[in-house]
This record gives C-alpha cells, structure tokens and sequence, in this order.
C-alpha cells in the first residue's frame, strides 16, 4: 500500500490499522495510546478533536455544522466527561457561496448552544478552487471528567450489558440516500444530536458506566469490535433487539449494505455493569435522545464479536473494512 | 421465529435418509443468505452445503479483471458496480486506479450511468458489464436506449455470463453434487425449464429457491422428498415463473448473442457468455477501445476460487484463507465480493 | 448472486414507476414488467423491475411458515 | 460579496472583516471575542487552533507537519502561556502517498519534541482525488498561563516599544519562491520553528511584556494594525531598523511585494514596557530562535501605523488586503 | 542616507524659483515610489508632484476589462499578470470568476504562460497584454516564439498602449504642467528622443530617472535647472540610453503595428495602441475568439480615474476617495493597482 | 510603471541566462539584449532582460550621492 485509498478513512479495520501504523506508533505517548474517543489529561481535562468532510453539506435532519458540533460534544461525552468549550477552524473553497456558510454557522450556533458549549476559537483557510469540496470543519474540544467517572473502552468485562442508545444507522443512510437518490417518505433523518445531557444524566451511575462509544463511521459493528479488542473480551448480541428503523433495513436490503456498519452520530453504546442495566436503560429512555434505547447485548469472553439471528443461530458479526459502497450482488 | 425453523429441522430429519448429502447452492445471495442466518448450524451432520459458482464477481477471470484495470488507465471513465471496486488484479484494483487519478465511478444501476454518459457528452463512459441473467436485462436496456436516445459516449464493456451451460460444465466435470438450490432472481428472468437438462441428462434435482431463511429451508425439504426421484421444482413460485420473465428474455435475445466465456475455475466453457450483437456493436466497449484481454491467465498464484466455485474445496481449505487472504487484504475475487464464498465463510465465522 | 427487493408500485409513467417499501421511494424502470399495475408488488434489481411478485403465491407462503410454527407449537405441546 | 474569495482568506483586511461579520458575530461570547491568537479559558487553560493548507507541502526549510506543530505552539505562546498538549486531524486526499504522510508525522514528531509538546488526540478523514489538494492538516492546542502573566493585544500604552523577534518575511518567500520556480542560492529557508521556549524565558519579565503576536498570515503589518486597532493606540516604527534578509528583499522588489505583508512563522511581534525593552531584547537574542532580534519601534498616539523611511521621512504602513500576488506593476 | 536627502533639498531650494510649479511623474512606478518614499515631504510647497498615466492598470478602459472577463466565461484559460485580478468590471473581476471556477492563471512573466501553454495543449490560454513599451517586448517575444513552435492554443489578447502620443495628448488637451518627470524603463526600450515634440513643440522638459529616492530628487533638480530653458535629459543613464534598446524595438515593430487606442480618462487616441501584424494573426485573441468590446463605456459611475490620470484632480478630489472606494473595496481601477495613483496615496497616506 | 530589477548574469545558455542578486536566482531571457556577457548586470521586466545596466554611469551615480552627502556634511560643519 503506497497510496491512500477512500477505505483508510472508512472507519473499518483498515482505517484502525493505518492509524496504529502511521500515527499511534510514532506520536507514541501515553495519552493517544488510550485509543479512546477523547484523551484524557492530567487535571481532569478532556481533550478530542475531529474534522468534518461530509456530502452533502446539508442533509436530512442536519448539515455539516451541526455535524461538526456534535462529533466532537460526542466524543467529550464518550469519555463521561462534560464538554465546555469548542474550536471551529474553517477550510473553505474559493468561490463557496457566503450564505451556505451563514447557514452552517447559525447551526453550529444553534447546536452549541443545545448542548451549552461555546465555540471560544477559530480560524479560516481559503484554498483554490478544486482544492476542497466547499468546506471543511474542524472541531476540538475541551471537557471536564465528573468525580467518579471511570469510563474506558478497556473496562468490559463479561456479564457486563450492552445497551445502544436508539435507533442504529440513521444518518449513514440518511446521507447514502441522499448522495444515491433514493427518496424516504416520510423522509429518513440523520439522527446528528449532542448527547452530552445524556451522559451527564448516565454518570448518576459512576463507575457503573464502564464503556462509552459513539458508533460513528464503522457504525456499531466496529464500536463492538473495538471494544472487544481493547476490554480484551467477547461480545454476544441479539439481532432481534437491535432498533432498527423498517425503511433502514429495506434500503439496506436494497444496497446489499448491513445497517450494523452504518454510521450514526447521534446515538451512543453503552457497557454498563449488569446490576444497573435497567436503571441506566431508564435513564437513557426519559432522555429525547434515547426514546429507542435497548439492551442489545453481553459481554461474554469468547473473544468473539458474535449475533443471535432471529432464527436463534449463532454467527460471526460482519466487520467493516472500508468505503460503505452500494452492491448489486 | 425460532419455532419455524425447529420445525423445518423436524421436517428435515423426517426426509433425511441418514446417507451423507452434498447440495450446491448454485447463487452467491444464498452463499450469503446462508451464513448470515447461520443455516448450517440447522442441517444434520450429514447435509452439507456447497457453494457455487454463482457469484459474478468471482468468476469473472483474471484476465478480465485486468483488461478492465489497464481500461481505467487510457483516460476513460469506468462506470461499475460497487462490487467490483476492491477485486486485485494482477497489479492493481478499481479503488487504487482510482486513488491514482483514474475515473473510476460506481453506480447502482446501469441506468445511472448511462443518465451519467448522457449528462457529461465531453467523457467516455464504460460500463462494466458483470453479472448473470438478473443483471443482464438492465444492461441491455442502457444500450438500446442508447441506440435510439444517439448517446455516442456510452458503451459496455460486456463480461456478462449465463447460467445452464456453467452448471452443466460442473455436473461434467465430475462434481458429486445431488441436488442444487437454483438461484432465484436468475430465474425469475430464465424460467425454471431451463434446469431441465439436471434431471433429463444426469438425474439430478434442484429447487428454485427465495433468499428468506424459510425459503431455503425449505428448498432443502423439497431436494430432500425428491432425492430418490430427482425434479426441477420452484419454491420461490411468488416470483419465479417456469417461462420466467419473456419480455426481459426477448430484451436479451435483441441485444445480445450467445458466446463462448471463461470462468474463474471452470475455464472455458461454449456457450456460456454473451456478446452484444452487430447491430449495436459501437456500444462494444471491446471493439470500440479494441480491448485485448492481457493474458491467458485465469487464476492469481496460490488462490483457489476456481476450485471453491467448483466446490471442490470449501474456503476452509484454501492454505491461505483467513491467513495471507483476508477481507482487508483478499488475494482473490471470492473473498473480495461480499457473496464470494470465502468472504462469506470468514465474515460469518463458519 | 443478484439481490433483488419487493417494493410497491405507487406511481406509473411510461417506463417508469415509482415503487414504496416501508417509506423507502425509488424511481424503478418497468419496462421488462409491462403488465405491471398500481399496488403490484415488483422485485427490483439495479434499478429495474425483474418480475411481478404473486401474491396468492406469497401469502401461501407466508400460511405455510405460519402452519409450520403452528404444527411445530402442537407438536411440542 | 456572495461567494469567498482567495482574499478573504489572505491574512489581511477582508479576511479580518468577513471573520468579524460571519463568525464572531454569530458565535458571540467573551472568549472568542478576545480576538486573541488563543482564547484564555477559565482555570488558566489557553485553547487555540488552526488548519494548514500549506503548498508546496514540503518547502525549504520545513513542511506542512512542522508548519501545523509551530502554528499552534506559537498561537499558544502569544497569550504567554505555556503550549502542553495538541491535537492533529487530517484531511487525506485519495492517493496521497503514504510516504509522504510518514514524513510529514516524523517531523511533526519531532517539532512535538522540540518544543517539549505532545500529540495527544487525533482523526484521519479521507477524501475523493480532486476534493482536497493532497493533505490538510488542523491542529488545536492546550497550554497554561504562568502566573503573573498578562499579554493581551489590548495592553498597548503610548511609550511602550515594539520588538520583531528576527528577520522578517522568510517563510512568505521562502514558499512564494518554490511556487514561482525561484531559486535561491544559499537556499532562502523557512522561519517555521517552535516559540514556545523563548516566551517562556520572556515571561520572567512578567507583566511588563505587554503583547506577543507572530506575525503569520498578513505578516508584520497586519500584526501593527491589529494591535493598534485593539489596543487603540498609534505605532511608529523605522525601516533602518527592521531585520530582513538581502535576498528577501530583492525578491519582494522583483515580485513587487512587501515585505511587511509576507507571512512568518517563527516570528513574534513583541510589544513591552519600555524600561523592560532591552531586558526583553537580551532574553530574546539569547534564543535560539532570536538572534536577529529588534527593536523595530514604539507605540504612539497617532491612531495610525507609519513607518519612518530610511530618508527620514514618514508615511503609513501598507495594510495587506488579500491573496499576495507577483506583479509587474 | 538622511544627509543626501537633505542636501537634495538644499539644491533644490537652490533653483526653486518659488512660483508654483506642476511636475509630472507619468509612470506609476513613480508614484509609488514618491508615495513610498514620502518624497513629497521633501519638496517645497510650491512645487507639486502630480500624477501620470503610466499605470498600464489603469488606463485600461472600462469595457476592455469587461471583454477580459467575458472571455473568461467562455472556457478559455486566461492568463494574467497579478495585477489585473482584482481590477473591477461592471459585474465581477477576474478574481470573481476564478471563484466561480473559471480558469484564470497568474503569471509572472508571459513567457511562463507560453510555456503553461505548451504543456497543456487541451487547454486554449489567452494572455491578457497590458502594458507599455517597457511590458510589450516580453509579450511580443510569446508571440513570436509561439509562432516558430507552431504551439496553437496561445494567444494575447492585445491592450498594449504607448507613451508617446499619450503624453501629447495630454499637453494638447491644456494640462499646464512644466515639467516631465520621463518612465525609466519604458524609456530603456524606447530611448529618450522620442519625448523631444514635447520641448520641440511644447516648451517643455522632462528628465528620464530612476526609481530610486535619489534619483527622483536628482531628477526633479534636473528639471527645476532647465525650466527657463527646457530639454529632455536622462538622469537613468545607467539603464537608459538615447537610441533606447534597438533589438527591443525591432522585435515590437515585426509583431506589432501601430493602432488607436482608447485610455481612460484621455479617451481615443489615434495612434496610442497596438495591433498584433496580420502575419501572426492566429495568435490575436480578438480575431481566433471574436472579442467584441461589450460597450463604448470607458468609466465606472462615479470614479473621477480619468481625471485623476490625466493630473486634472488628485485622487483626494475625488468624492469617492477614501469613503465608498477603499483597497479593500476599490471602485476604479486606480484604487486597485498597487501603482494606481489612488491606492498610493491612499496606502501611504497622502 | 514596470517593475524591473538589476540582476548579474551569471550563465549564459542561448537566449537564456542564469542571473544572480543576493543569492535571488533567476532563468532570465536575454533575447533582448544580445550584447550581454557574464558578469554584467541587466535590467530584467517580467522574465526579460530589457537593458544592461552600464557600470560606469552606475558608478558615477553612487560617487554624485556621495558627494552630495559629503557637500552637506562640511556645509553642516
Ligand atoms: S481464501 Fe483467498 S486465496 Fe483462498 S480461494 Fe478464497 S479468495 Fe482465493
Ligand atoms: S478614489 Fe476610487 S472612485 Fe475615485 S478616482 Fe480613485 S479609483 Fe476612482
Ligand atoms: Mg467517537
Ligand atoms: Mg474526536
Ligand atoms: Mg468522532
Ligand atoms: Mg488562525
Ligand atoms: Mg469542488
Ligand atoms: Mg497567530
Ligand atoms: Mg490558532
Ligand atoms: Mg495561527
Ligand atoms: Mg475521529
Ligand atoms: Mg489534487
């Protein structure tokens, strides 16, 4: 591999070994060898950082500036922490018109303020023509670990449940569809939230909250396989506990694609202690972004990431590898 | 969900002689269907389950593969379906072309591309044309359209390859299959006479089977009863019918001909392909570019597909399934296509 | 090979349907389907309708996996 | 003005003006309203970012890695606060090679460990060929200000004096020159180097360092009007006393550009007490990084920038508008 | 360096008469050198430095740079100096449309164009010639070279202007200045004595200088020495000599002939232009593209350039100045170009 | 107008020449003066040398300066 291909940044297990190999080795330090969402400082202080190259710009249910916004309130919250203060940095083509960047703007204001964070720095590039596709976001951001707080994707341990916050792959086939031209009626949203109220409400539970991940690119396929990797242990889920939107699963159905490798940025999976599976069930369901949460699963330690079908078969869970392509066979 | 399929085990163990059984499914979307619903953990010991050659991605040959590479390279854009994007060549792939510049475009159906020709005159557009009877129709339809819309920058590069004669090559070459599962969506287009010829010449059954796990249960239940008295029987009646689909038939006939066609493992075999007749021949990618396949060569060293789709082997037994040849780095097209029966068995953990 | 969906035909124009599945809208070609009527059911590969769904046929199956579970049911009982 | 322009991304008074009316406006809060290279955060945290689109990637002396590391260090250090830990998103453009990305991380590696830093977070996006121009690189950084420490471009006070930190305009037509095909002969090389040490030093006189800016994009002149406009005071500076390479000039006068408006970056703009002047002078020529130190100037009252011509007369300061382009006339 | 420009003074105190004297400096590069500088400081207040126009930006008309920017919309490459980007036409700039995505090129010399021109031979690339005599060899050079290497998809689109009849234009049109201060490097090409009509016919002096601040004051001792008896003299004879460069001026002659030329602000002259010679015609962008000049407008609403180029208002006469027509915002052509007399006055203050 | 700077020849290839000015190099066209040899200094316009510069007259301008500040200096005395 001389060149990078479009399935380096899949989110799959192509991307996760070309960043141990380019990045994770050589920046080698104790902090980005958490392998976690956010890093995590010493004071307390949470660290993450993301940029946002979506197309379209502006989808169903979002656009890029909300997206940017909540990618990174996300990633904050997937460490327990409570986000607070966010960079914007703007990479911009020439001749990219000044409402859409209005419109974006207004969003990312809208989102901060949902999810009570300010954007405190920023900065702007201009690049040629055909240099960018329109705009580019960057977001860092910077959060606070509660007291009792101990949530790492190395803490799974079996017996431990795993619960996913809603319904899975919304924005992955909402942006899909949009770029394929399939319509939804009603339309299909992207489920692009900050749930970072949420979490802050789930670490009532401390240190019961083991694991916390935001099944973005990879959708939760690769969320469960991270974790398996990382907490050194197996998982066992039920597909017929999965939430799963009906329109989702046809157009998977149609694009030859498992929904379980959709993207969602809107939607979180939780490892919690067995003893307070219900209660943090609960907590997530009052939640407006969590009416559709269900257990889905177990840890067990067969170090395997594995699915009950509705037929009660046992098998393996499909990891992703790379680019998410519609198949006709 | 459960009890069905407890119930269809009782009727299998009902019908099952005991004797050691081997049935093909013939079409990679059962391969798939198969290992996502964990089917063989149903079936009694005796049972198995072979795979066929009846994923369009693995059975296009090498050499094809690479004549479609080395078309990526002389500034045209290649139009495909996104299945063919990861397959290695000899050198390369679709999605390195494409990482090196190439116009390499993936649509979900030929008509896109062809709506994609019509709106961009100033490209030249190929489309790719890989799959059996299912897709067949839909290709032909892009080109009589643009025959009669006079869209001059389209055109198919056709590797299309049919059904009856593939399965008659592998009933020759001494497979011990004794019953198939008969691809649905094929058949929704070919009918199910077409399969005659199994029991007529060699006595050997088959169901034309759907893709719901009930559907291929069953399936094996009708193989199962008709063991001893082999026929060519239709599960998937809501939408297969034994004349199949005339219209998509006739469609074909006016646009394509008969050919010889070389398959990934089975070699070559008369008869079994397509290619698109005089009348429409400056929509032949083949001729209008004078593509000349690169070599003889049907096969990547060390890769056992032609034997997988033969059901010679099964995956398992490839020296290098789930070592050198993986998903993220297949060595060949079975286990690159999502219905390639390596990829299904390493996927699905069986 | 060859996946293929039901979808509801909603809307015809010329060659061109518009066909509906749980809220799911695509624009299918019905040209290798030319009987095909409003609220058929069509199998759609690649963007083209491929066949007709039956659906006396369908709803038998759908009866005989039911009198499965259901024999199944009894026979455990 | 509905599409953006390359100028508005120039580093100068457009840039300024669309950032004030589409971002600052919106996002509207006390920290990003500091107008600060680094918003001061409560509890002492300075936060910064930016993203680099740098071209050529590779330039003499340094690369878009290195460029990405001292950016943020230095944005960090112009609030005399202590850079600790940073951030790198990539935007990979399809077919990028990957050697090229292993030579980008080795030297932001070691730029990291040049300025005592580390890389603590990270993300990788790929893009399509053609919808970026080979790689981007965002970093954003966390430091902490030292007690006693009080740098804020709003401190300028008639008296106070201005010192450039070495020869100006290096960087600018170190990469205008490897876009133009002009050769340089010993090489012209990039300033771009970590400032964070010579800060450190430099904050040992406390509050009597008044304003830090490093004069990157707009370069020297835009670094004066901003501080004259935010601190609301007039600056006076000499052209016999600014440090700038010979070649550097005549390279400005071939390609009809000013000096003043070329980026540097591994610059800073200092403005001190004056009874602190030589002192702060010392401390920087003593680094490694400042032996070309001057002292270029002082704040007045005038509400204007002028510049006193070696001939002994006087006139404003050009102010950079956008893109620097050659020309003939 | 302070001390020489104090000495100039006391030798320009030496022969300054005390009436009020008007000198001009033509060329743009003066402008900006003297704004630059603040040589105005310098000189006493009865004697006023007013500005020329040599600033090739400037004096281009209106619908010129409407016919620029309206062939960047027709797929052509345009190629340019920097200069011209942000020039303002009725509706856009070039900058503008290179936002919009049109191709336009900045260039520091024609010849790379040509050799960009060379490289991309599916790409049609017209150089946008603007210039005076000092610019116009470097264009004809492309023109000729282009024409030996049969390279096809360059051509210029011609706006050149020359000094001479421009300047008596302006003398004839009853400006009352006594004294020239003559384009250094226009007159490297075209030498000294073609500025004699204006002592011969007109009584008035002028001395060819430099650009440097000693060599403008030198200049202007130069010509307040000469006022009662006026000549034209090179202070730049470093670079400038009288027959002016001879191989220069036969290169122009063989590309180019003489033409009328409409200026900003000095309207038609006959005679103040060129036209590319029929021989090389396929390589004038007005013939291969069919450039028709939008409309007869010579001026932007509002901004006084014309009168500020022909030395009739300062650039602070003019309303505009400095309110609606900043850099950042520039209204007229004068207040783009870094050499504009109103961009200098108002960047440096004056 | 016409921003044009002095340049030392250093290489001559043909119509092009290699010119050297603090360490600034440049490919140059010398069509335009094709009396030019290594070690003289030309005037270059955008990519062309337009004149040489002449040495002696050069000279004789930096000796003018000078004296002029010198004139002052003892005048000033
Ligand atoms: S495992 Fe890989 S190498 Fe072996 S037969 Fe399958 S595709 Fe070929
Ligand atoms: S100030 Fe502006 S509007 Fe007025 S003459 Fe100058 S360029 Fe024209
Ligand atoms: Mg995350
Ligand atoms: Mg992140
Ligand atoms: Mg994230
Ligand atoms: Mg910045
Ligand atoms: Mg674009
Ligand atoms: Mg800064
Ligand atoms: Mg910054
Ligand atoms: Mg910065
Ligand atoms: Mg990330
Ligand atoms: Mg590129």
């Amino acid at each position: 591999m001389d060149k990078v291909l479009m399935s380096h940044g899949g989110g799959g297990s192509m991307m996760q070994s070309f960043i141990s190999e380019i990045f994770i080795e050589k920046f080698n330090n104790e902090y980005l060898s958490q392998m976690e969402d956010a890093a995590l400082l010493p004071g307390k202080t949470v660290f993450t950082t993301d940029s946002f190259v979506v197309k379209p710009l502006f989808f169903p249910g979002g656009d890029i500036g909300r997206l940017s916004v909540c990618g990174t309130v996300n990633d904050i919250s997937m460490r327990g922490a409570k986000p607070l203060f966010l960079s914007a940095s703007f990479i911009i083509e020439e001749g990219f018109p000044v409402d859409d960047i209005k419109r974006i703007v207004n969003s990312m204001e809208d989102t901060a303020n949902e999810a009570g964070v300010q954007i405190v720095t920023g900065d702007t590039k201009v690049v040629e023509k055909n240099s960018a596709d329109g705009i580019f976001i960057n977001t860092a951001g910077i959060g606070i670990l509660p007291d009792g707080a101990s949530v790492s994707i190395k803490n799974g341990k079996p017996g431990d449940v795993v619960i996913v916050s809603g319904t899975i792959g919304d924005h992955g086939m909402a942006v899909m569809g949009a770029r394929e031209g399939i319509d939804f009626d009603p339309p299909l949203l992207s489920d692009v939230s900050p749930l970072n109220k949420m979490v802050e409400k789930l670490m009532a539970l401390r240190d019961a909250v083991k694991i916390l991940r935001d099944p973005t690119r990879g959708g939760v396929a690769e969320v469960l396989y991270e974790i398996a990797g990382m907490s050194n242990v197996g998982i066992k889920i039920y597909e017929d506990k999965l939430p799963v939107k009906e329109n989702v699963k046809s157009a998977c159905s149609m694009l030859g694609i498992d929904y379980l490798h959709l993207a969602n940025e809107g939607k979180l999976v939780c490892v919690v202690d067995k003893d307070f599976a219900y209660k943090a069930l609960e907590i997530m369901k009052d939640d407006k972004y969590g009416k559709d949460a269900a257990i889905i699963g177990e840890i067990d330690d067969s170090g395997l990431v594995t699915i009950e079908t509705i037929y009660g078969t046992n098998r393996i869970v499909d990891r992703p590898i790379g680019e998410l392509l519609p198949r006709i066979c | 969900m459960q009890d069905i399929i407890k119930s269809a085990r009782k009727l299998i163990d009902k019908y099952n002689s005991g004797e050691p059984i081997k049935i093909m499914e013939v079409c990679g979307s059962h391969t798939m269907a198969i290992s996502r619903y964990g089917l063989r953990q149903i079936l009694p010991e005796n049972i198995k389950l072979i795979s066929g050659p009846g994923c369009p991605v693995c059975v296009t040959a090498q050499n094809e593969i690479d004549a479609v590479i080395s078309l990526a390279g002389q500034g045209i854009t290649i139009a495909t379906f996104g299945d063919l994007i990861r397959v290695p060549g000899n050198n390369s792939s679709l999605q390195e072309e494409r990482a090196k510049g190439k116009d390499v475009k993936v649509f979900y159906s030929p008509l896109d591309a062809l709506e994609y020709a019509e709106a961009n005159p100033s490209k030249e557009v190929v489309f790719i044309g890989i799959g059996f009877e299912t897709t067949i129709p839909s290709v032909a339809l892009t080109i009589k359209e643009a025959y009669t819309k006079k869209i001059k920058n389209y055109s198919v590069y056709c590797l299309h390859k049919t059904m009856p004669k593939a399965l008659e090559a592998l009933v020759i070459n001494g497979s011990d299959i004794q019953g198939f599962l008969l691809p649905g969506h094929v058949s929704a287009i070919t009918g199910s006479t077409i399969y005659n010829f199994l029991v007529d010449k060699y006595k050997i059954g088959g169901v034309v089977s759907g893709f719901e796990a009930q559907d291929i249960l069953i399936s094996i239940i009708m193989i199962l009863k008709n063991m001893e008295n082999p026929k060519i029987e239709i599960q998937y009646k809501r939408v297969v019918r034994e004349e199949g689909n005339t219209d998509a038939k006739k469609l074909i006939e006016e646009v394509f001909e008969d050919s010889d066609a070389t398959w990934r493992g089975l070699g070559m075999i008369e008869g079994s392909g397509l290619k698109i007749r005089d009348l429409y021949s400056e929509y032949d990618a083949e001729k209008k570019f004078h593509i000349q396949k690169p070599s003889e060569q049907i096969e990547i060293n060390g890769c056992r597909c032609g034997d997988v789709l033969m059901g010679i082997i099964s995956p398992h037994q490839c020296p290098l399934f789930g070592k050198a040849c993986t998903p993220v780095n297949p060595i060949g097209p079975c286990m690159v296509s999502s219905e390639g029966s390596c990829a299904a068995y390493y996927k699905y953990g069986e | 090979m060859c996946i293929a969906v039901a979808q509801k035909v909603v809307k015809i124009d010329g060659d061109v349907a518009e066909t509906e599945l749980n809220g799911l809208k695509r624009r299918v070609s019905i040209s290798m389907v030319p009987g095909v009527k409003i609220g058929d059911y069509v199998m759609v590969h690649a963007g083209v309708a491929i066949s007709i769904v039956d659906k006396e046929t369908a709803e038998e199956d759908l009866k005989l996996w039911k009198e499965m579970e259901e024999a199944l049911r009894e026979s455990l009982e």
